[in-house]
């Protein structure tokens, strides 16, 4: 469990590392917090020539309140999101999803740059993020472009992140005051990946759903937008029956991977649980709100 | 009154038995002051990294080391071919097979040790060791015992294909290694026959692993200049260590000194000798420098022992009442590719003829045919004495089965099949006799303490509600363990009887030094065995220093597994100190003028009777043994050894109660409540007891809700790191509720029984039972393990109570 | 770690054309993603490897291809290739038999049937992704055989076709020279889907990471 | 061969410099050059918690963390939890509650306890447990450990450091 030789540097600017990336090109890796890229290392599954380390880039860290945005910078720890009363007053879903991811000592490093740009349909943020419809700020040699979560994962590990860019922030529109949301994660055990979850960001009036965006993880190759099930909930009222229905919408749009979690057929049944959970809850709190 | 204050005070200042002494261990592992193999650092210590096998079956066609030789720090690198001058590659194992030390023209396994790079520090080594260029020639593979009997199943072990007999009797194919029975089948048949009810499960004990959380290692060091041997390594069994060094090396056994140091959790895992051990000690030899070899946890699960794999066919045969007159179990056992499975030479198959359990069974037979596989070899006790879980695990399971047959309460028809308080001692149709006991109380008192009846009444009620979203199951588990090997009639490994020792000695002031066989793991020896010594002697446990694990110390013996230390160096103990009570006593007649008869002893002291104001306490005893104020001819001194045999096993009991609530719809498997009564007899240390129990209990959630090692059909590992590996953490984990009885050991010493193993071996089919129980009025009868989600989900989905 | 795989591509080319390709050894190591073909033993054995390098992903398989079959009447070709990856730890092979069947004039229908193991490392850490990774696999190579048939067919001229199976199976010798992997790369049609390949071998590696670690980049 | 760098950082309050290779380990620089074997190796995948230290404030699995990535932090192990021949309230706490039975998890669950009461002085059972997830324990089923934080938790209450 040893990695082999690589050369690391640390810039202290997202121009610094750029231009390091630019130079060093397909021999260099960006490392964020290292808990999917040294433990692959480490088995020699993966051997670059350069790790860049973004973890000394200050500007890329931290959490803050932008007209009718919160923009959050790549760098920020799951921990740093976990406990920002900020988020949890506006964005409660990422703090009650981050909350969900690995353990404490991962999530002290762990950030939520990494999880997104890692493109990895296990990890939470890809789903929390398109179910708030968050925007991504990458940063290129060209210049600065900003993508919508949703259209962002293109497959497994794919994502619209080109070679030489990296992810810099992370956009999310503040939910209207009386949202509700879940997010329902099944595991086997902490530290595990999802073998099922469900993001759901619902706005509601009276007993009437007027807004919702519904995101599953990993039951594909990418994050998946529930759109069908969106559609069935719209403008109505949640029950049973309701969401009966939008589970087995979910379940029919998952090509889930089987592994030690379960196969194809408990994945699916398990989408669907986890977003009649996740549906129900976000409309309890909705109504509450 | 003050007479009894005073005596409290001289008893509390022992810290004897009865007492929850603060562990001695503690001070320097809260500092991080341990000391464990991996601690070790010498000069010129080289790094040894194990070349392994991708192939679960494969011939080796060619090994080329050149571009591993030519990598910066890498000094050598060993294979088979290097091994054979010193007739090293191959190294015979404690089941009567021989076991590759590295692979020998074909790998048995995925992972097999195929060669070994020595280089300057662990960096150079896993460079090294990626570097070797091994050509293989894929096989064809078995990962499945029952095909690896099959007519024209593969050949696995063609070094071994004309050998007739692995030491257990006659093979009758080429992959298989023994077949072993006991009990009378003529009679169990007869049961069966007129039996009014039978049933009949087939039930495995899938392949686990114990995973201390400090994997396998060591460092061996050879001086040419002395020719002596030190080997640093993490191993429950020092004594037998170095005996297999010995009898391995040709090196005098006095010139070999193993060290124990401290071991970061054993379970079983770390009583077998590794090849990495064989490999770093034939490097150190040939070098003369140190050698480190240390396991990666993904090694530690894939390669070094395993336990369980065992394929298991229960068999009941009752009257109507449910009172069982027959019993017949019958195991396939998965021993993988080498049969280095760990066992008593007598018994094959360990000690799985306890499979009767609690129960009174007049006719029973039982049968384990043991097989070759692709898989690594093994099979230890994990947390258990051998074979005892599976035996175990069996019986709980199939009164369960039995019960559900004649709809009877899963309490009751353990009530009438229990051995009753009166019948003990109680003789087994396999021959075990049990030596005391008192399963009604025990049971009686758990299901009083829980309520029982109002927990049927609350899973009755749950049943008739349709729009209930869990599934409640209430699980029983009534076990009797059998532990401390044991006697030297039916007890040996190489030969070895499983006897025990201590040594005490005692110094002028007071202080007391005691040395044993045993090797502690975290069970808290230091502090027990002075807490058994501290009440004998009448001398503070606190100045009494317990030493283990050196084997240059401590005199011989069979180490720490099968909850052995109490029952076998516990006594040892005791009887070593009462030799030297009894000479401290001749010394106090002396001193006082009077007859020993006149004597009584009283918590630390010897006073003439009737005459309170006339006594000599220990302490004044260990000073004048060092003078010449003596009887006379005695000589000076209060030391002494005193080795073990035991007349018995111990028999400790328990009662156990588990309560789950199962998702309906995801198959998550709540435990709302865990009860756990134990009687382990006399009790040394309540507060050590409790938490032996809280981490057997951990284990058994572990083995019953998550364990085991997933194969693919060409003997992949599919799971063989804490990815997917099941160690729950603080969060899943279940608190539990402990209780006891004590039922004392009559022929211990101080009437301990031993504890350890009795939550994992009791607590694994309690769990199963509750999640079965949970499914019973469906008509579901078994469940195999693990139970988790997944699995449980499945039995959801075919039952149909997760239709919305 | 075994998966089967039965697939039928369309080929933009006559059979003869797809089926005189086919029988080209190094070109069709050079359609399969990151392959190549380092050493002709003889007719029907050769040394090659499977290489990718891509993002911190590398995996370098080395290996044997033998041709095992070939069946001109059928246009039917069985070969199987083995290898173990640079550090020894993980093992792959695939036993392929791809048939050529006739549509029309212009194009033709290359009908796989794979059988592909992983071993050791790989399996334990992404065999889980076999299928779909093979599947992968085999698009892109069938996308990387269908440029060239393209390309070959326009080439193609009626004296061309209707070479004897002698010559055919001469001709990977001599093809080893003109054409090779390095030659599939410089192919402007096999270059995208070769990038592409590159993004699904990442996939592999990036699987077995997900499925060992808790956590997370 | 890859270049060393010089790392520079404050390990249990004292300064210490060291030359690292790029791709050296955090868990290794501690235990086989600055000889601090309190943090142990127990599963190399960030999954088991025993290589945990205190780094910039933050519990860290010191098995994912390259050493060349520490320089200019301040490191605390658990051999610097014990001030001025003093144990720190959770190694007294641990003793007293039979937290620990082998020792192989305890200085990673020490210095875990130490960030946890630091930034919660009072959690309850399930914050507690939730807080150490991070880190395994074959030996005691946690259920001490718990008891341990708890009592270390008021032992901190009652004597503010």
């Amino acid at each position: 469990m040893i990695t082999s030789h690589f050369e690391y540097h640390a810039p202290r600017t997202v121009p610094e590392a750029l231009k390091l990336l630019g130079d060093l090109g397909e021999d260099a890796k960006l490392l964020a917090g290292g808990h999917s890229l040294l433990p692959m290392m480490k088995l020699r599954f993966a051997e670059p020539a350069h790790l860049i380390d973004l973890g000394k880039i200050g500007e890329l860290r931290g959490i803050a309140e932008a007209g009718n945005e919160i923009h959050i910078g790549a760098m920020t720890t799951e921990h740093e999101i976990v406990n920002s009363s900020l988020l949890a007053s506006k964005v409660p879903l990422l703090v009650e999803g981050a909350a969900l991811i690995a353990d404490p000592q991962v999530r002290y490093k762990g950030t939520i740059g990494g999880d997104i740009s890692h493109g990895d349909p296990g990890n939470d943020h890809p789903a929390l993020m398109m179910a708030l419809d968050a925007s991504f700020v990458l940063k290129g040699p060209g210049g600065s472009r900003t993508v919508k979560a949703d259209g962002y994962f293109l497959g497994l590990y794919s994502t619209l992140l080109e070679p030489g860019e990296i992810l810099t922030q992370i956009r999310i529109p503040i939910p209207a005051a009386g949202s509700g949301c879940a997010y329902q994660k099944l595991k086997r055990k902490t530290g595990d990946y999802a073998t099922a979850a469900t993001a759901v960001q619902m706005q509601c009036k009276g007993a009437k759903v007027t807004q919702v965006s519904i995101a599953l993880t990993n039951v594909a190759s990418t994050a998946l937008r529930a759109r069908d099930a969106e559609a069935l909930v719209m403008g109505k009222s949640i029950d049973d029956a309701l969401l009966n229905e939008a589970a087995r919408l979910a379940m029919s749009i998952c090509e889930p991977m089987p592994d030690q979690r379960g196969d194809e057929e408990y994945k699916r049944a398990m989408c669907g649980e986890m977003t009649r959970r996740a549906l129900k809850l976000a409309y309890q709190r909705a109504n509450q709100a | 009154m003050g007479n009894m204050n005073e005596l409290k005070e001289r008893e509390d200042k022992l810290q004897g038995m009865g007492t929850s002494m603060l562990r001695k261990e503690d001070a320097r592992f809260i500092r991080g002051q341990g000391s464990y193999v991996d601690d070790i650092k010498m000069p010129g210590m080289l790094f040894g990294a194990l070349v392994r096998s991708p192939y679960a079956h494969a011939r080796i066609k060619k090994i080329d080391k050149t571009k591993a030789l030519a990598c910066p720090g890498v000094v050598a690198v060993l294979t088979a071919e290097d091994l054979k001058p010193v007739n090293l590659h191959w190294m015979p194992t404690v089941g009567g097979d021989v076991q590759a030390v590295l692979a020998d023209q074909k790998v048995h396994f995925q992972l097999q040790e195929v060669a070994m790079v020595l280089a300057s520090d662990r960096y150079a080594a896993a460079d090294g060791a990626a570097l070797v260029e091994v050509d293989y020639e894929e096989l064809p593979v078995i990962v499945d015992p029952k095909k690896a009997m099959l007519p024209d199943a593969p050949v696995l072990r063609e070094d071994i294909v004309d050998k007739k007999d692995l030491t257990h009797g006659p093979r009758t194919h080429p992959n298989h290694i023994f077949t072993w029975e006991a009990g009378n089948k003529e009679a169990a048949d007869a049961a069966f026959n007129s039996a009014d009810v039978v049933v009949r499960e087939e039930i495995l004990n899938p392949r686990v692993h114990p995973s201390p959380l400090e994997t396998c290692g060591c460092v061996a060091s050879f001086s040419k200049a002395t020719g002596n041997l030190t080997v640093y390594v993490s191993t429950q069994v020092p004594h037998l260590f170095r005996t297999v060094l010995a009898m391995l090396s040709s090196i005098p056994e006095s010139k070999i000194r193993v060290v124990g140091g401290d071991i970061g959790g054993g379970f079983g895992n770390k009583v077998p000798i590794y090849p990495g051990y064989v490999v770093a000690t034939v490097a150190s030899i040939v070098t003369g420098l140190p050698i480190k070899w240390v396991e990666s946890r993904i090694e530690n699960i894939s390669t070094s022992s395993f336990a369980r794999d065992y394929h298991g066919v229960g068999e009941l045969a009752a009257d109507k009442n449910g009172v069982i007159k027959g019993l017949r179990f019958s195991a396939l056992a998965d021993h993988g590719a080498f049969n280095s499975h760990v066992s008593a030479t007598k018994f094959p198959a360990g000690l799985f003829s306890i499979c009767t359990g609690s129960y009174a069974i007049p006719n029973a037979y039982c049968r384990v045919d043991a097989v070759f596989t692709n898989k690594a070899p093994g099979g230890v006790a994990y947390r258990c004495s051998l074979r005892v879980t599976e035996a175990i695990y069996l019986i709980e399971r199939m009164i369960d089965v039995l019960a559900q047959k004649l709809g009877m309460d899963k309490a009751e028809i353990r009530r009438r099949n229990f051995v009753k308080k009166d019948q003990f001692p109680f003789t087994t149709p396999f021959g075990w006799t049990l030596d005391s006991g008192d399963y009604h109380t025990a049971l009686d008192k758990v299901l009083e303490a829980v309520d029982y009846e109002g927990l049927r009444k609350e899973q009755a009620a749950k049943r008739a509600d349709p729009n209930c979203p869990t599934l409640m199951g209430i699980g029983l588990s009534t076990f009797t363990e059998i532990v401390g090997a044991g006697p030297t009639k039916v007890c040996d490994i190489l030969g070895i009887g499983l006897f025990d020792s201590c040594e005490i000695r005692v110094h002028p002031t007071g202080g007391v030094i005691a040395r044993l066989g045993t090797m502690t793991q975290g069970q808290g020896h230091a502090t027990t065995y002075s807490q058994i010594i501290a009440t004998e002697l009448g001398l503070p446990a606190s100045d009494i220093v317990v030493e283990e694990g050196d084997t240059d110390k401590s005199p011989y013996g069979a180490g720490t597994w099968g909850s052995r230390s109490t029952p076998v160096s516990g006594a040892a103990t005791a009887q070593a100190a009462r030799k030297i009570k009894d000479k401290a006593k001749k010394i106090a007649a002396h001193l006082l003028e009077v007859s020993e008869g006149d004597l009584e002893w009283e918590i630390d002291r010897f006073k003439v009777k009737g005459n309170p104001s006339q006594f000599k306490t220990m302490k004044e005893l260990c000073l004048v043994s060092h003078t010449g104020n003596l009887p006379a001819g005695m000589e000076q001194g209060l030391n002494a050894v005193s080795y073990y045999d035991p007349p018995n096993l111990t028999y400790p009991f328990g009662a156990y109660l588990c309560v789950v609530d199962i998702d309906k719809y995801t198959g998550e498997t709540k435990v709302r409540r865990f009860y756990a009564l134990d009687d382990c007899g006399t009790r040394i240390n309540p507060m050590i007891i409790e938490g032996q129990i809280h981490g057997g209990l951990t284990e058994a959630y572990a083995v019953a809700m998550g364990q085991q090692v997933p194969f693919d059909e060409s003997g992949n590992h599919l799971g063989n790191s804490l990815m997917d590996y099941f160690i729950p953490t603080a969060v899943e984990t279940p608190v539990w509720e402990t209780d006891h009885t004590v039922t004392p050991c009559p022929h211990h010493p101080i009437g301990a029984k031993g504890v350890a193993e009795s939550p994992h071996v009791g607590g694994i089919p309690c769990f199963t039972n509750a999640v079965v129980d949970a499914f019973a009025h469906l008509g579901v009868t078994h469940m195999d393990m693990p139970h988790n989600a997944y699995r449980v989900w499945q039995t959801c989905n075919a039952t149909g109570v997760n239709k919305r | 770690m075994n998966v089967t795989l039965d697939k039928t591509f369309p080929m933009p080319g006559s059979a003869s054309v797809a089926w005189k390709l086919l029988q080209d050894i190094e070109s069709v190591a050079g359609c399969m993603p990151g392959a190549k073909i380092t050493e002709r033993l003889d007719a029907n054995n050769y040394k090659g490897t499977v290489s990718v390098k891509f993002g911190p992903a590398s995996m370098s398989f080395r290996g044997e291809i033998e041709l095992k079959q070939v069946d001109e009447s059928k246009r039917v070709l069985r070969l199987i290739g083995k290898g173990t990856d640079s550090t020894g730890s993980s093992g792959a092979s695939m036993d392929l038999t791809a048939q050529i069947e006739a549509v029309d004039e212009n194009s033709s229908n290359l009908v796989g049937h794979s059988e592909v193991s992983v071993n050791g490392k790989a399996a334990a850490f992404g065999g889980r992704m076999m299928s779909s990774v093979s599947d992968q696999v085999l698009k892109q190579f069938a996308a990387n055989f269908a440029a060239r048939v393209q390309t070959l067919n326009a080439q193609a001229s009626p004296a061309g076709s209707g070479t004897g199976s002698e010559g055919n199976l001469q001709q990977p010798g001599a093809a080893s020279v003109s054409i090779s992997a390095t030659a599939a790369v410089a192919d402007p049609s096999a270059a995208p889907t070769h990038l592409s390949a590159f993004g699904l071998l990442w996939g592999v590696i990036k699987d077995w990471l997900k499925s060992l670690m808790g956590s997370k980049k | 061969m890859a270049t060393t760098h010089k790392v520079s950082f404050k390990l249990n309050g004292k300064d210490v410099q060291t030359d690292v290779e790029s791709r050296e380990l955090l868990i290794h620089t501690l235990r086989e050059k600055l000889m601090h074997t309190g943090p142990h190796i127990g599963c190399e995948t960030s999954h088991c918690g025993a290589c945990t230290v205190d780094l910039d404030g933050r519990s860290v699995k010191s098995c994912t963390v390259l050493s060349v990535q520490c320089d200019g932090s301040d490191l605390l192990t658990v051999e610097g939890l014990e001030q001025g021949g003093v144990l720190h309230a959770v190694q007294q706490a641990f003793h007293e509650a039979h937290g620990l039975q082998c020792g192989f998890c305890t200085p990673g669950m020490l210095t875990r306890a130490y960030r946890l009461l630091k930034e919660n002085p009072n959690p309850t059972e399930q914050e507690i447990r939730y807080g150490i997830a991070g880190n395994l324990c074959r030996c005691t089923g946690y259920q001490n450990i718990v008891k341990a934080v708890q009592l270390a938790a008021q032992r901190l209450a009652a004597t503010p450091a």
